[in-house]
């Protein structure tokens, strides 16, 4: 692994896969995929550097294809990090793979995802705003512009910087673990990336049925998600997310037919009454 | 006062790079600057040319919406209808009944107003993320024959279609025509209606695909998904956040990565591994 | 209108067949069909030669217990007595009252009957698993000798005494000599009294003699308790339902497993263990 | 394990065994042994068909005295898959022994007892019932009818076939997972059992204390249990089964014996206000 | 009635003896015996000269304060100012009022009183810990220099300085002068005001120091904070008991340790590890 | 091990450690080390008596220097073990060493503490004080009396007694524990403090801010230790504990100076409205 011929990721490719993340971590979001357009748009800029032919540009790019969300702001690192395990992996590192790669995407996208939304968009956002809204009482354009100006410079330079970081470490780190280390520790990885899309399926899927029997007197009777949580809070939500699974694994039904057979339910399911938002304007 | 139809699309150009999560500014500009009703009070304060009256009018939207966080793509109130749709239609209001900027009815109208167009702007981030399938399963057929050019095409390009057709022609019509379009919208598509409801469905199941598919990823063999339903248990039943659930998974990772160490070291003479490094 | 001997008799042997988990039916037929009160309708409308009437009140009390559950043997109401006792009752007073059976009137009736006697079912179910005990350990003392002709007794016929000392003489009397009678029972064995407080209190402990049984053939050595003390903890200090226990257990069996597998694979070259087939 | 003589039990052995639990479940519940009784004159019906001498029968029957419950409906499968392992067992594999079989038994007792009482009896029967009391309003015998045909059809069903699928489950899984494996996943289901036994501890024993110390006033200024649970929620329920558990393992005490103390307590208890189970007609 | 300054000095001195948490006379004498109001108001009673009387306005206050815990030096309220600040100044109030010591009004006050005087007694245990911690960095600095003679000066001849100033000097102060000493006293340092603010603070944060100091000497690389994290999370967000914690945790240790006897076991031979003994 | 020269603490230095403890426990708690110096004075004793040289004890006794804190009364036990751990250590068994009497002190202080407060503290002395108050009625001393004669004997006996057993257990645990059993031990018990610190942490530390921003009505709206509880409860507890160990371990800042700084940061934190314990007379 010492006498190879480095591969390095060029300056400006990772400036360019930087400001693509920056600019388009969430511009074509769908509840599908989520984030996934913009990580492949930002991390091709990567991929594209580092090899030659177009088929392993396309296999490379593969492992990105699955599904990805996290705070896009601090979500910036777990770019930067695949980043550079993408160049380690380049180098032909054989402990990098699809599995590793996607083992250390889920195991960050969620607790980066808990951090970001609470320190970032639930704590500083609303400080930064609360100080200028005291600024703009009256009317003034104080506050707003006080906001734009220290909310951008200071999220920015954020970004890059832990982007940036997070490149660094994905090289080193698997630099500097090596042999039966890098395979013990990537199957620690991928274990928390299993254990974390377990979390990850409990906190972004709620999915409930409102169905409901009343008696004559309109008095509910019994109470179809009251008793599915008696089994286990949340049955729908997994059950849901492991039928897909079950289809796209085992029965290799395609991602787009099987979000096809999911929208044929939701409609069946709202016809039925299985299914009912319950929201109002 | 009317808002003319050049302000009316000066103000959907607005909402279109302001809307929440998916901005066609992106995230720190679009939807964490722009988004913002303080901020929108500014912007609509340019376009009807009273900055400081729109800014005493988002001040108190912009206190009821200060905390607002949207995790996983659970949107409660997508402010762009807040800002470009519900600061200008208050403006309007309250500049029509007479009152001062900065008083308390004045308050409470903007407040109600944001109450009204809240929703609305959920329904657009909804028909957003829905209408957005389309460009990525495109894009998806694509990528299959390594057809890498669609990538900036589909997560910048074609997202703009969605914006026209979900957000800029809404906003226009809701701001021109002013606050009855915006009933009559609603009641054109009530909440209780199929089409609503489907949406919003779909909007609740379709993250099970992207996490299926997320699976997949991480899972080689049936026992694999064990510590998925670990995972899930100690998030849905016990209601740990996604740190704290990390910080559990973390031990078990532990676990394991000391177990494959002493797989390797035994027999081979040193009993202690080195996670010095880690 | 009062019910014959033969009537009292028939429905004592109604509650026997239909007890609440220990029916003589058994589960399916005896406990989940002729134990629930629409069920118990008809042939309390058989019996006393008036089905759409008994029906008809049944259908309140139907509604009331719909969704009962009894996990573990913990039994908040014994249908057959709502069934068996509290259909003839109420059957008699609307008709004495001279009530429409579908009315409101007579609707409240039952319901009220419902709950007077729901508790004597109770009372049923706790005496019958006591008295069972008797069958049982007779069986015990048999099985240690070999002797295994005395399974389909201890299990099927024995327990019929236990129904018919329990179940079907309580059931005739109160019938038969009517709603006064239930109240008189109720006065002389009360709640408060140091026999009923003693027995349920015994069905609360007893299952910590079962499951002590179990746990010693699952326990070898001391630490062995640790697993099962960890169990313990996840199901009351955090209120996991058995199902999510077993998902959090399914996670250190899998560390289990592979722990096992590693120590063997260790040294034998293969890296990697195989967990395809489980 | 190729070469063996294959013993097999005979259908009608395995016919009889279902319909004796399908019947005899819980005819003879106590709370002490609960379905102990219906689950060995079950079994038994495979073990007589699969042995000789009186001494291996009786032998073999011992691995199902211990304390049995679960939903008796979706529970015919562990039933099954049991009467499968002790065909396995009785072919010779090492690996089935009493622990193993009473882990299984732990193992699945209690989840499926959660899922067969909120899923048949909390939601399939109520639902069918709902629909029954729909269809007899007004006093008709319709609803009535449809629910005895409708219920005792599918549950008979649904029970023979699962009791069946598990015989084969339980007879094959011996087979495929053999030598160093199967001694791995025998440790991981004892463990599984050991770790639920826990669970089902916590989930329906329920032993708690009312004793309050109250003022002059009556105001309660003392409350044991709420003491107690300062410690650990649940210490009675748990102090309990591991008192009858030291009682028995540790001083060799008899079952019996053990009831009797623990029905002597319970007197106690009550006389002097320790326990009181607090219910009224 | 008056106190007198050598009862008032008498009652400083059972107020040092009897401290909460640290008593000059011991957790079992001082904290679990003389501290508790019914004692006190033995002793008081014997100060002043009237132990039916003492007795009689102790016990009330007894039955409020019956079970207090003070985990981890959390102190909700320190008897010791209840037992000889409270029992006396209410002693002296109602014979000075002229009711009679067992009366229900006597009671309301000896009640209003202890309340009164409850949060002098927190102020006192946190001020003590404070400057205990004088004593104890001073005592640090000579065990460096491996001077043990310091020990018991430190921990049982020190600390009384501290007593002297932050329990005698106040007691003796608020029985001589009276009711309205307590009142001024708790003016001149008012809860909202910097000194007590930041004392409470301190006494929040400081176990953070001790903690950290404990943590450092079981960890020895940086994946050993893995275990403490999780540690945490069972405590913090699942709200475990320390015992229910410890059984949790326990499971952890018994996989480590069959872990590590797997690794010893494998190629050797024997594949039973042996837990009997443990 | 077995032809070594056996050291063995004198009855007199035990019973001096004992009274020690029993009396010292709380005498000089603080909040920083609360036990540690009441403990550190009695096992001093034991020390003293098994090393020769001044420089042996010094070190010695450095493992007593952590944090230490339990109820002091069933704490006896953890005492007296660790007396009996001393005896082995002094008689060369290598398994003994700082880390693992940490790491068997941590594991035991915080059960024991738990069980301490919640039935000696808790439930013992109310029982017996409410017994008292019966007795005392009327202003009798008979019932102040009863409650010094009990409490004091049974308590002092209890402690006693556990202490001694504590020390035999400490000496004889790591003497049938040998060799490689007596190292995976060592493993387990400083595993099991590492989570124990941690719980300990949650239960003892409770660091919070009421640091809220209002609207001009007065109405809260925002509320920052809701957002910091968003990404996980107790973030603040377990961040000083956290930095107070980088500052000692990483950056080898001393105790005192870690203490000041934590001082100056309560100050400045109750100046700037962070901090307010929010409590009144
Ligand atoms: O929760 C993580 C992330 O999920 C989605 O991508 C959006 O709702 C974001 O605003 C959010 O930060
Ligand atoms: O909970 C499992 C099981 O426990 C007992 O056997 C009875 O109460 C059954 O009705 C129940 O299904
Ligand atoms: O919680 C354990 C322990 O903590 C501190 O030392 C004191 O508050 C004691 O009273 C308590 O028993």
């Amino acid at each position: 692994m010492s006498s190879r011929v480095e591969k390095k990721v060029s300056k400006k490719a990772l400036n360019a896969s930087f400001w693509r993340w920056w600019y388009g971590n969430l511009t074509c979001f769908t509840h599908e995929h989520m984030q996934t357009f913009g990580y492949m748009w930002s991390l091709f800029q990567v991929i594209d550097d580092l090899y030659e032919t177009t088929e392993e540009k396309g296999e490379k790019l593969r492992a990105y294809w699955p599904f990805f969300n996290t705070e896009p702001q601090i979500g910036c690192i777990v770019v930067g990090i695949t980043a550079g395990l993408e160049e380690a992996r380049a180098n032909g590192d054989p402990n990098v793979d699809d599995e590793m790669i996607n083992g250390i995407r889920a195991g960050l996208m969620g607790p980066l995802a808990g951090i970001g939304d609470s320190l970032i968009v639930g704590t500083y956002i609303p400080v930064l705003l609360a100080v200028a809204l005291g600024l703009s009482e009256g009317g003034s354009v104080i506050g707003a512009l006080f906001y734009i100006v220290v909310w951008n410079a200071t999220s920015i330079y954020f970004q890059y910087t832990i982007f940036m970081r997070g490149y660094e470490l994905g090289g080193t780190a698997v630099d500097i673990i090596v042999g039966d280390q890098a395979t013990a520790l990537r199957g620690a990885v991928v274990l928390l990336g299993q254990i974390i899309v377990g979390a990850i399926n409990g906190a972004w899927v709620n999915i409930t049925t409102p169905l409901e029997f009343k008696n004559a007197q309109g008095e509910v009777f019994l109470n179809l998600q009251g008793q599915l949580n008696g089994i286990m809070p949340g049955l729908l939500s997994i059950g849901f997310v492991l039928l897909c699974w079950w289809l796209m694994a085992k029965k290799n039904m395609k991602p787009l037919t099987v979000m096809l057979l999911m929208i044929l339910i939701a409609f069946v399911g709202v016809l039925i009454g299985f299914f009912d938002p319950q929201l109002h304007y | 006062m009317q808002i003319s139809l050049i302000e009316a699309i000066l103000l959907g150009v607005m909402s279109v790079l302001a809307g929440s999560t998916p901005a066609a500014l992106g995230t720190t500009v679009g939807n964490y600057t722009l988004n913002r009703p303080l901020i929108g009070g500014l912007f609509v304060g340019l376009i009807l040319g009273d900055v400081p009256g729109a800014i005493q009018i988002a001040i108190p939207m912009q206190v009821l919406y200060i905390a607002l966080v949207t995790p996983g793509g659970t949107v409660a109130a997508d402010l762009r209808a807040v800002s470009y749709i519900g600061i200008p239609l208050a403006y309007v209001a309250v500049k029509g009944a007479g009152l001062d900027f900065g008083s308390e009815q004045a308050g409470g109208l903007a407040v109600s107003i944001a109450a009204l167009v809240g929703t609305v702007g959920t329904v657009m981030f909804y028909g957003t993320a829905m209408m957005n399938l389309f460009w990525q399963h495109w894009g998806w057929a694509e990528l299959e024959k390594n057809n890498f050019k669609v990538l900036p095409i589909v997560d910048a390009v074609l997202p703009l279609i969605t914006h026209f057709v979900i957000s800029f022609i809404p906003t226009v019509l809701m701001t021109y025509y002013g606050q009855s379009v915006v009933t009559d919208i609603q009641q054109a598509l009530p909440m209780d209606g199929l089409i609503m409801k489907t949406m919003f469905t779909v909007g609740n199941i379709l993250p099970a695909v992207g996490i299926a598919i997320l699976l997949k990823s991480v899972v080689d063999k049936a026992s694999d998904l064990i510590p998925y339903a670990f995972g899930f248990v100690i998030s849905k039943s016990l209601g740990l956040t996604l740190v704290a659930a990390s910080l559990v998974a973390a031990i078990f990772a532990l676990f394991h990565y000391r177990m494959e160490m002493a797989k390797l070291s035994s027999g081979s003479g040193h009993s202690k591994y080195d996670e010095e490094d880690i």
